[in-house]
């Protein structure tokens, strides 16, 4: 119930935050249910229906293979928020430990946080270029490298952010009662960022796209064969004037999956704890 | 009073090493509390009686000194070791707003100490408790299943008070408990607590800068000024006769309400 | 005629669609050489009242809504924004609660003096720096010549309030609104502060609108008081004249609140309930729930300011000292 | 400003910059290439890039006419002993260097040295050779150790090839690359610069002498239009076609055949089809794992193939593939169908059989393939797809270039990989002849036929000996031809003097703009 | 200050040293190796050992790397194994372009990104703001590459402004007039980062603006635009210019994209291709010289911010 109302009060008044909400929601059940709803086997090959444009059956057109784009766009969809959520969970998971443990032990901080200050010396792109091409092509992969990308950024906010709920008088008051660490990091401070993780998760997710879809340019993000949407603009990067459409369609997608999240993240930071905000980079 | 004090402190000292500079927060204070005592601890900004409050809560380590709770130095003791200690020590805060976590529920908020001092042997048991305090500080039932943010600033500040009372702490540092306050809602926490402290029979440093409130609810009025105490002595004869040159600036700083005559 | 005429200001918030006034029928007028001191508790409505004077409510989303505002003869209100700004600064000046903030931290003090000073004075900056440094050492700043170049934080907070009272007078204001302008400071620098305020009052007879919860500082400070409550004017009375009666309930219960200094209380006599918020609606007199007087008529009846005294008008249907 | 006129300053400004853009010098070819070559030189370095560059620079003794015959390039002519042992080379007198030194058989002996001894190619020929010495200031004599048959090819092919450089550089130097202040030739352009990741630029050789006679394939007359050429490494495709589109570029080199019919319709655009087909290989592991003894097995893969889909995928238009199994192109002297009917036969249900006749259970067959060119990865696909019908496990892996290239020299690494064969005018130089290369065909049957073929000197016997080695090929399957790819350049209408087709590598001698 | 500086640039060292250590265990872990790559298809195992040998490849990692660092030190960064020259020479060719590059980039984003983000926060709610945030966000959510690609075909294809792709160096032939190469590629480059800065503008302004001081400014009775530039942009400005150091790795990662579109020959460029020839020493002398670059913009960045913000003492 609680939790119902606040997302309306974050969102009311917002036309495009509520369209970008409704956007991802589409996506998210493409998701879901794309082996239900694609028309076409998303790897079948068809030498004879080779670039076709948009149309009846294809609706987006087929890509130089034959396969049905429209199909591969909905399968898309899974990468995406598989790419999004994974590069999340590992962002938030390392990244926003160590952040954390680094604010609440000072000493521990020290050592660790430095690490995190020579990770963050290297340009995203290029620490994920590198990783990739250490590791193998996959999924897996390219939401490690991602994740571990953005784990620094996210332990320098949850450092932040951290230190000054430490600050709090209340996590004082918990001490006072007798609290130990692992219940004033995890009953005291953790629930208070949820909100601002919560924000800075839409963000990670937002820029993971963008950061996948620069990888599968490059040639060195997700195996070639899985239908994503950056891997089709990728792909089928030659046919821009030959078929338009293997182009327009995916693009339009990311931009408007990113352009979405991005407005969801505007709308939550706007709603969380204004000591927070300035930690959270977004867009 | 009696003659073994509930706490001895003596000599306190905590230096804050900033940027390179020490910053003499506390600069060897030496005081005593007697078992249901009110030491008021009165001075400006910056003078280190906050710091003071910290110290003996550990919330900040002391550089140098002792403070002996019934014989036992608390300012060596590991986080560990004072760990029993804190349930017989115990701070309100100055700012009710910040000092409750604005995630947990009253109920939750109060039943942590219940269970980390093993007051409470279940959940029944805390609630029942929980109710007895809230209604102690003149809060109903219906608080426990509600967030810090749906009360008022009194209210906040009393759930403060119960969280402290649940323990039946034989000391309180109170830390500017009622600065936060609206003059109308400071009176009546202020009787709250002097009635709390009175019923109870325990101690209390309250901390302030408001030489009026300090007048009010202590026995015993200790004057601090850069890191120091100045003056120390039963209230009337602070307040009355000040010795020190720096309490006496305070005192006629003070601005009084001159024409006061009753008329009813 | 007042130097400032003030006449059932209306203060409206903007909270969703709808508009909640927040102060609500307030009427006072201050004249030259003389201070007002508003007196509340936080929320009251007494710090948005000095903005719309001011003029500063703009852009905030609280407006002013109705009643009339008359400074020097003119309507405030009527006033275009560049008139207005005329005005501001220069006939009319602010000092705020918080010395720590009011200074822009990346300017030096002078230069934030002297920017006043050139606003609505035709000087050179040679000549504005002369007087920023007279106007320091008029409010008292050791070393005026060398503090002139410090910035904000290199000075400590009683000083900061008198750069920002230099500030303030940098124009020769008519009328001074200070609102908190000691409520950061300690009680030693408090003092200093109010003393330097009086003392310039003096000498230029400029007007004072003086806000503050503290009763005291008023009592010494101010010749006559306004005490607000939910965004009402509930007593307005000379200082002697109200401290004497006490006529208002809530002034009474106020006064009778605060530790005294001088004197041992066992209990305090304190106001029960607590100060209702914003949109909360009370039938009848708003003070009704925690006053020991209210009768079923407050409940219902909405009191009209009335003149106990010459100058001393009160809102309520039971005062102290009134005939019943 | 109204919408108007900001449209007119607007354009003004994209006119200005337009004619700005015209002022490059005219003198100049920009040809876009897919990347940048690892070195010049010619003898140690087997890329086609380089040798599309180094051509203009470095000559051998032989080149290739337009029926990929060898004729003389440096050389005058020869006399070849009865025994077919002995060859003595008359030089091209007159002939300067880049340096201003003449070119004699000194450079000529010491640059064949080195090729036989560190060369690419070197080796295939002077495993045969006895002795090379100078007989003159302007002849040099060969001793075979037996009669070679394919010398003289072998000495025209100049990727991996025998360039000639001056004495004094090639003397003592060893398999490492020259340097590239080294780069003196006798071509038509001379080396002047190598900015990395910029271009390689050549500029007129104005002392070049140029061999006689009309032009034809890389023989005859050669005469350098240019004041300088510039290869400008562009390595994304998309943008070599609009460069070239936009005028940036004059030629570009490897497009896609899916652009073929757009880029053919643009009058800003002609396309040059290459004359020799390159054609996609997939190797079998010869050394370890499940299909290295297992010939039946590995036929049984080749069954299962229809390359007709995989060309139709990977390449496109009709007119740019052939699903030839000969592994040299129909009308070549060397074409031939020996055993070329197991070479597409999409026969998925008969490859089940066979592979299951052959004690194939299921285990993971690893296929790997680059990304790096679009082709060999979609051809993969495709295969993967229809091996899979037929029931194998195939397990792709997909690498960049550089993994492969790693992967492939490991034998537990691999079952199959995809690689690609540009044309070669003898088979002796496909790789699959050598024994060495990834895959490590070394079949005593393919030992006996490669030692005849390389014995005999008689054209119509070296054709037969081929067949039967193709005819091998299709038994023993240590690799699996594709089909050819005929690529295809685009240049700008500009140029005059390109022709229809390339031979093998685009060259810029007699073209002007 | 320059008491300060050093002790900031002394403190790099460790962090320099550590980043030195990833960069080179990064870079060798990678699979593949220089030298098959350099031989080509047709080299024997044993010509490949001996070039292995020969680049000293063969040796243990860490000797290797100390042996690189001891030349890193004394301003060796090595040959690189693909063009067989030194590897400072590679990045220098390269560093035109790429510094030219950034430079244009920065010019747009400052000359774009500052206005419009003002414009906005003085506007907050009104349509202007509406689509001038929004359309920020729609910028920084177009994958980099797909933009340059449209611009080209556009810009260089359609009309035939600008040149679609590489760039000659500013000493050939056509001199200042080939910048004009760099057009398309530093607004493609810009574009999403000129969207970030126009919504940190907006956003510090409008924090500021509900600071104390700004109702100050406003008591004085000074005009709103002045307010707004001397008192809010000028102090929104300090958490702006810290956003310039997070700013230039955001700009290198897009310029590796960018570089590769526009086939620009620039450092960005030259990690992508040297990584697929695994040419180690070009790629740790280039990740060496970013990460050293890096540092020393977010130094920079800090003075620049202890100038712009007397609050902060340098001593």
């Amino acid at each position: 119930m609680m939790a119902v109302a606040s997302i309306r009060s974050v969102f009311a008044g917002r036309t495009f935050a509520q369209i970008g909400l409704v956007w991802l929601a589409f996506v998210a059940l493409a998701a879901i249910f794309s082996p239900l709803i694609a028309p076409f086997d998303p790897y079948e090959i068809d030498p004879i229906a080779r670039l076709t444009e948009p149309g009846w059956p294809h609706l987006f057109g087929t890509d130089h293979f034959g396969r049905d784009s429209f199909s591969r766009a909905l399968y898309g969809a899974r990468m995406t928020v598989l790419i999004g959520l994974g590069a999340v969970i590992v962002a938030l998971l390392t990244g926003g430990l160590v952040g954390m443990l680094s604010a609440y032990f000072t000493r521990l901080g020290h050592v660790l946080m430095r690490g995190v200050d020579v990770l963050m010396a290297f340009p995203a792109l290029l620490m994920a270029l590198v990783l990739m091409t250490l590791l193998e092509r996959s999924v897996m992969n390219t939401i490690i490298v991602i994740g571990v990308v953005y784990a620094t950024t996210t332990a320098r906010i949850l450092f932040g952010m951290t230190l000054k709920l430490k600050g709090e008088v209340f996590v004082d008051a918990a001490v006072c009662s007798g609290a130990g660490h692992a219940s004033i990091l995890f009953r005291h401070i953790l629930p208070n960022l949820v909100s601002p993780l919560l924000v800075q998760a839409s963000f990670i997710f937002a820029f993971a796209q963008l950061q996948a879809a620069a990888l599968d340019f490059l040639g060195l993000g997700l195996p070639p064969e899985v239908p994503s949407w950056g891997n089709m603009l990728s792909e089928e990067r030659i046919y821009v004037t030959r078929a338009p459409w293997l182009l327009i369609f995916p693009g339009a997608l990311i931009i408007l999956s990113v352009f979405s999240m991005n407005l969801v993240g505007d709308a939550m930071r706007d709603s969380i704890d204004p000591r927070f905000k300035d930690d959270i980079a977004g867009v | 009073m009696s003659a073994q004090p509930l706490l001895d402190v003596r000599d306190l000292k905590v230096h804050f090493r900033t940027r390179g500079r020490t910053v003499r927060a506390v600069d060897g204070v030496s005081f005593d509390i007697a078992p249901g005592e009110v030491l008021g601890l009165v001075g400006e900004s910056g003078c280190g009686k906050s710091t003071v409050g910290r110290a003996l809560t550990q919330l900040e380590r002391a550089t140098a000194g002792q403070a002996l709770f019934e014989g036992q130095d608390i300012l060596s003791m590991s986080r560990r070791q004072f760990l029993p200690l804190r349930r017989h020590i115990q701070m309100i805060f100055q700012d009710p707003y910040a000092s409750l976590n604005p995630r947990l529920t009253v109920a939750q908020t109060l039943s942590e100490p219940l269970f980390i001092h093993k007051i409470a042997r279940s959940r029944k048991d805390a609630q029942a408790r929980i109710a007895e305090t809230l209604d102690l500080v003149g809060l109903g039932p219906e608080a426990m299943t509600r967030y810090p943010h749906e009360f008022s600033g009194g209210q906040r500040q009393r759930i403060g008070i119960a969280r402290v009372m649940i323990l039946e702490p034989k000391l309180v540092i109170a830390d500017e408990a009622v600065s936060a306050l609206d003059v109308s809602i400071q009176a009546q926490v202020l009787n709250l607590i002097k009635k709390l402290q009175r019923d109870s029979g325990m101690a209390m440093l309250f901390i302030s800068h408001d030489l009026g409130v300090v007048r009010h609810i202590s026995d015993r009025v200790a004057v601090m000024s850069a890191g120091k105490i100045v003056e120390t002595g039963d209230k009337s004869a602070i307040f009355e006769a000040p010795q020190d040159a720096y309490t006496r600036r305070l005192l006629d700083s003070i601005p009084r309400i001159m024409p006061l005559k009753e008329t009813s | 005629m007042a130097l400032l005429d003030v006449e059932n200001l209306e203060i409206s918030i903007r909270f969703g669609h709808e508009l909640l006034p927040v102060v609500r029928g307030v009427s006072f007028s201050v004249d030259e050489n003389e201070t007002l001191g508003i007196v509340g508790e936080s929320g009251c409505g007494k710090s948005l009242t000095a903005l719309a004077i001011m003029g500063l409510l703009e852009g905030s989303g609280v407006r002013v809504t109705g009643g009339r505002m008359r400074f020097g003869g003119r309507d405030l209100l009527a006033m275009s924004a560049d008139e207005r700004r005329h005005i501001m600064g220069n006939d009319m000046a602010m000092i705020f609660q918080e010395p720590m903030t009011s200074l822009n931290p990346v300017y030096r003090v002078g230069d934030q003096i002297i920017e006043a000073l050139q606003q609505h004075r035709n000087l050179s900056r040679r000549a504005a720096r002369r007087r920023a440094i007279e106007l320091l050492d008029l409010v008292r700043i050791p070393e005026p010549d060398s503090r002139v170049d410090s910035f904000p934080h290199q000075l400590s907070g009683g000083q900061r309030q008198r750069v920002m009272i230099a500030m303030a007078l940098s124009c020769d204001p008519k009328l001074l609104i200070a609102d908190e302008p000691t409520t950061a400071l300690d009680v030693t620098v408090q003092k200093e502060v109010l003393d330097l305020m009086l003392d310039l009052q003096k000498r230029t007879g400029t007007a004072i609108i003086l806000i503050s919860h503290d009763l005291g500082v008023i009592a010494e400070t101010c010749n006559s008081v306004a005490v607000m409550y939910w965004g009402r004017l509930v007593e307005t009375a000379p200082t002697d004249a109200l401290f004497e009666t006490l006529a208002h309930p809530y002034t009474r219960g106020l006064l009778h609140s605060i530790p005294a200094i001088d004197r041992d209380v066992d209990w305090l006599d304190a106001i029960p309930g607590r100060v209702p918020t914003i949109g909360e609606q009370i039938a009848g007199c708003p003070f009704h729930p925690r006053c020991p007087r209210a009768e079923s008529r407050c409940r219902h009846e909405v009191p009209q300011p009335r003149e106990i005294a010459p100058g001393h008008l009160v809102e309520c249907h039971f005062p102290y000292g009134g005939d019943r | 400003m109204t919408i108007t006129s900001w449209l007119k300053t607007a354009t003004a400004a994209g006119a200005f910059l337009a004619i700005a853009g015209a002022a490059q010098a005219e003198g100049v070819l920009r040809y876009a290439t897919v990347g940048e070559p690892p070195t010049l030189d010619q003898q140690v370095v087997t890329s086609d890039l380089a040798t599309t560059i180094a051509q203009h620079v470095f000559e051998g003794l032989y080149t290739f006419d337009s029926s990929n015959s060898p004729v003389p390039l440096l050389a005058a002519g020869e006399t070849i002993s009865e025994d077919g042992k002995t060859i003595t080379i008359a030089l091209r007198e007159g002939v300067k260097f880049h340096n201003g030194q003449d070119m004699t058989s000194a450079d000529v002996v010491a640059s064949l040295k080195r090729w036989g001894e560190f060369g690419s190619r070197g080796g295939l020929l002077f495993e045969h050779v006895e002795s090379v010495e100078a007989t003159g200031d302007h002849e040099i004599r060969i001793t075979l150790s037996a009669p070679f048959g394919p010398w003289k090819n072998l000495m025209a092919f100049l990727n991996g090839g025998p360039a000639i450089y001056p004495a004094s550089i090639v003397e003592g130097a060893g398999k490492e690359p020259l340097s590239p202040e080294n780069y003196i030739g006798t071509g038509p352009y001379s080396f002047n610069a190598w900015e990395a990741n910029r271009y390689v630029e050549l500029v007129r050789f104005d002392d070049y002498v140029s061999p006689e006679g009309e032009a034809d394939g890389y023989g005859g007359e050669r005469v350098a239009e240019f004041d300088a050429l510039r290869f400008i490494p562009v390595p994304d495709v998309g943008t070599r076609v609009s460069g070239l589109r936009a005028g940036d570029y004059d030629y570009a080199e490897s497009i896609p055949g899916d652009l073929f019919a757009e880029l053919e319709g643009d009058p800003n655009v002609n396309t040059i089809l290459n004359g020799g087909p390159l054609f996609g290989l997939v190797f079998m592991n010869s050394s370890a794992g499940p299909l290295a003894e297992n010939y039946a097995l590995r036929r049984a893969i080749q069954q299962a193939i229809d390359k007709v889909p995989a060309l139709q995928i990977a390449i496109g238009p009709e007119g740019l593939w052939r699903s030839n199994g000969s592994f040299l192109p129909e009308g070549n002297v060397w074409y031939t169908e020996a055993g070329t009917e197991a070479f597409s036969q999409g026969d998925a249900e008969g490859a089940r059989a066979a592979a299951e006749a052959a004690g194939y259970t299921g285990e993971p067959i690893k296929f790997m393939v680059s990304t790096n060119y679009p082709f060999h990865y979609d051809t993969a696909i495709v295969y993967t797809k229809q091996l899979a019908q037929a029931g194998f496990n195939i397990d792709l892996q997909v690498y960049d270039w550089a993994t492969l290239i790693e992967k492939r020299s490991q034998p537990d690494q691999w079952d199959m990989f995809f690689t690609h064969h540009g044309f070669v005018p003898d088979p002796i130089l496909i790789s699959v002849m050598n024994d060495n290369y990834p895959g490590w065909w070394a079949t005593p049957e393919k030992a006996e036929l490669k030692a005849a073929f390389t014995a005999s000197s008689d054209p119509a016997e070296r054709v037969d000996i081929w067949s039967q080695i193709q005819e091998l090929i299709y038994e023993q399957v240590p690799t699996m031809k594709t089909g050819d790819v005929y690529t295809y350049n685009i240049a700008s209408p500009e140029l005059d003097g390109l022709g229809e087709a390339t031979l093998i590598w685009p060259h810029f001698w007699n073209v002007s703009k | 200050m320059l008491f300060y500086t050093i002790k900031r640039l002394l403190a790099l060292i460790p962090t320099l040293l550590a980043a030195t250590m990833l960069v080179f265990l990064f870079v060798h872990l990678i699979p593949g190796d220089p030298a098959s790559i350099l031989l080509g298809d047709t080299a024997t195992p044993e010509e490949v050992a001996a070039l292995t040998r020969e680049l000293g490849l063969d040796e243990p990692l860490w000797t290797q790397y100390l042996i690189w660092l001891g030349n890193v030190l004394q301003g060796d960064l090595g040959t690189s194994v693909f063009f067989g020259t030194p590897v400072l020479t590679v990045i220098a060719d390269g560093a035109e372009t790429s510094i030219l590059l950034a430079t244009m980039t920065m010019v747009w984003i400052v000359l774009f990104g500052v206005p419009i983000g003002i414009v906005s926060a003085m506007n907050k709610g009104r349509w202007i703001d509406q689509i001038t945030s929004g359309g920020a966000m729609l910028f920084a959510s177009i994958p980099t590459f797909w933009l340059g690609l449209y611009l080209i075909l556009l810009f260089a294809v359609g009309l035939g402004w600008l040149p679609s792709s590489g760039f000659p160096s500013l000493t050939d032939t056509g001199g200042v007039t080939n910048l004009r190469y760099l057009i398309l590629p530093s607004l493609t480059l810009a574009a999403p980062n000129a969207a970030l800065i126009i919504r940190l503008v907006r956003a510090s302004m409008l924090d500021v603006s509900r600071e104390d001081h700004v109702r100050t400014a406003r008591a004085k009775g000074l005009r709103p635009s002045r307010v707004a530039i001397r008192h809010i942009f000028r102090n929104a400005l300090i958490s702006v210019t810290a956003a310039f150091g997070f700013t230039f790795a955001a700009l290198v990662s897009e310029a590796v994209v960018t570089e590769t579109v526009f086939s620009l020959p620039g450092i960005g460029r030259l990690v992508v291709q040297s990584i697929l020839r695994r040419d180690y020493p070009v790629i740790q002398g280039v990740i060496l010289v970013i990460v050293v670059l890096y540092m020393f913009i977010n130094l920079l960045v800090d003075l620049a911010y202890a100038r712009l913000d007397p609050r902060i003492s340098l001593k």
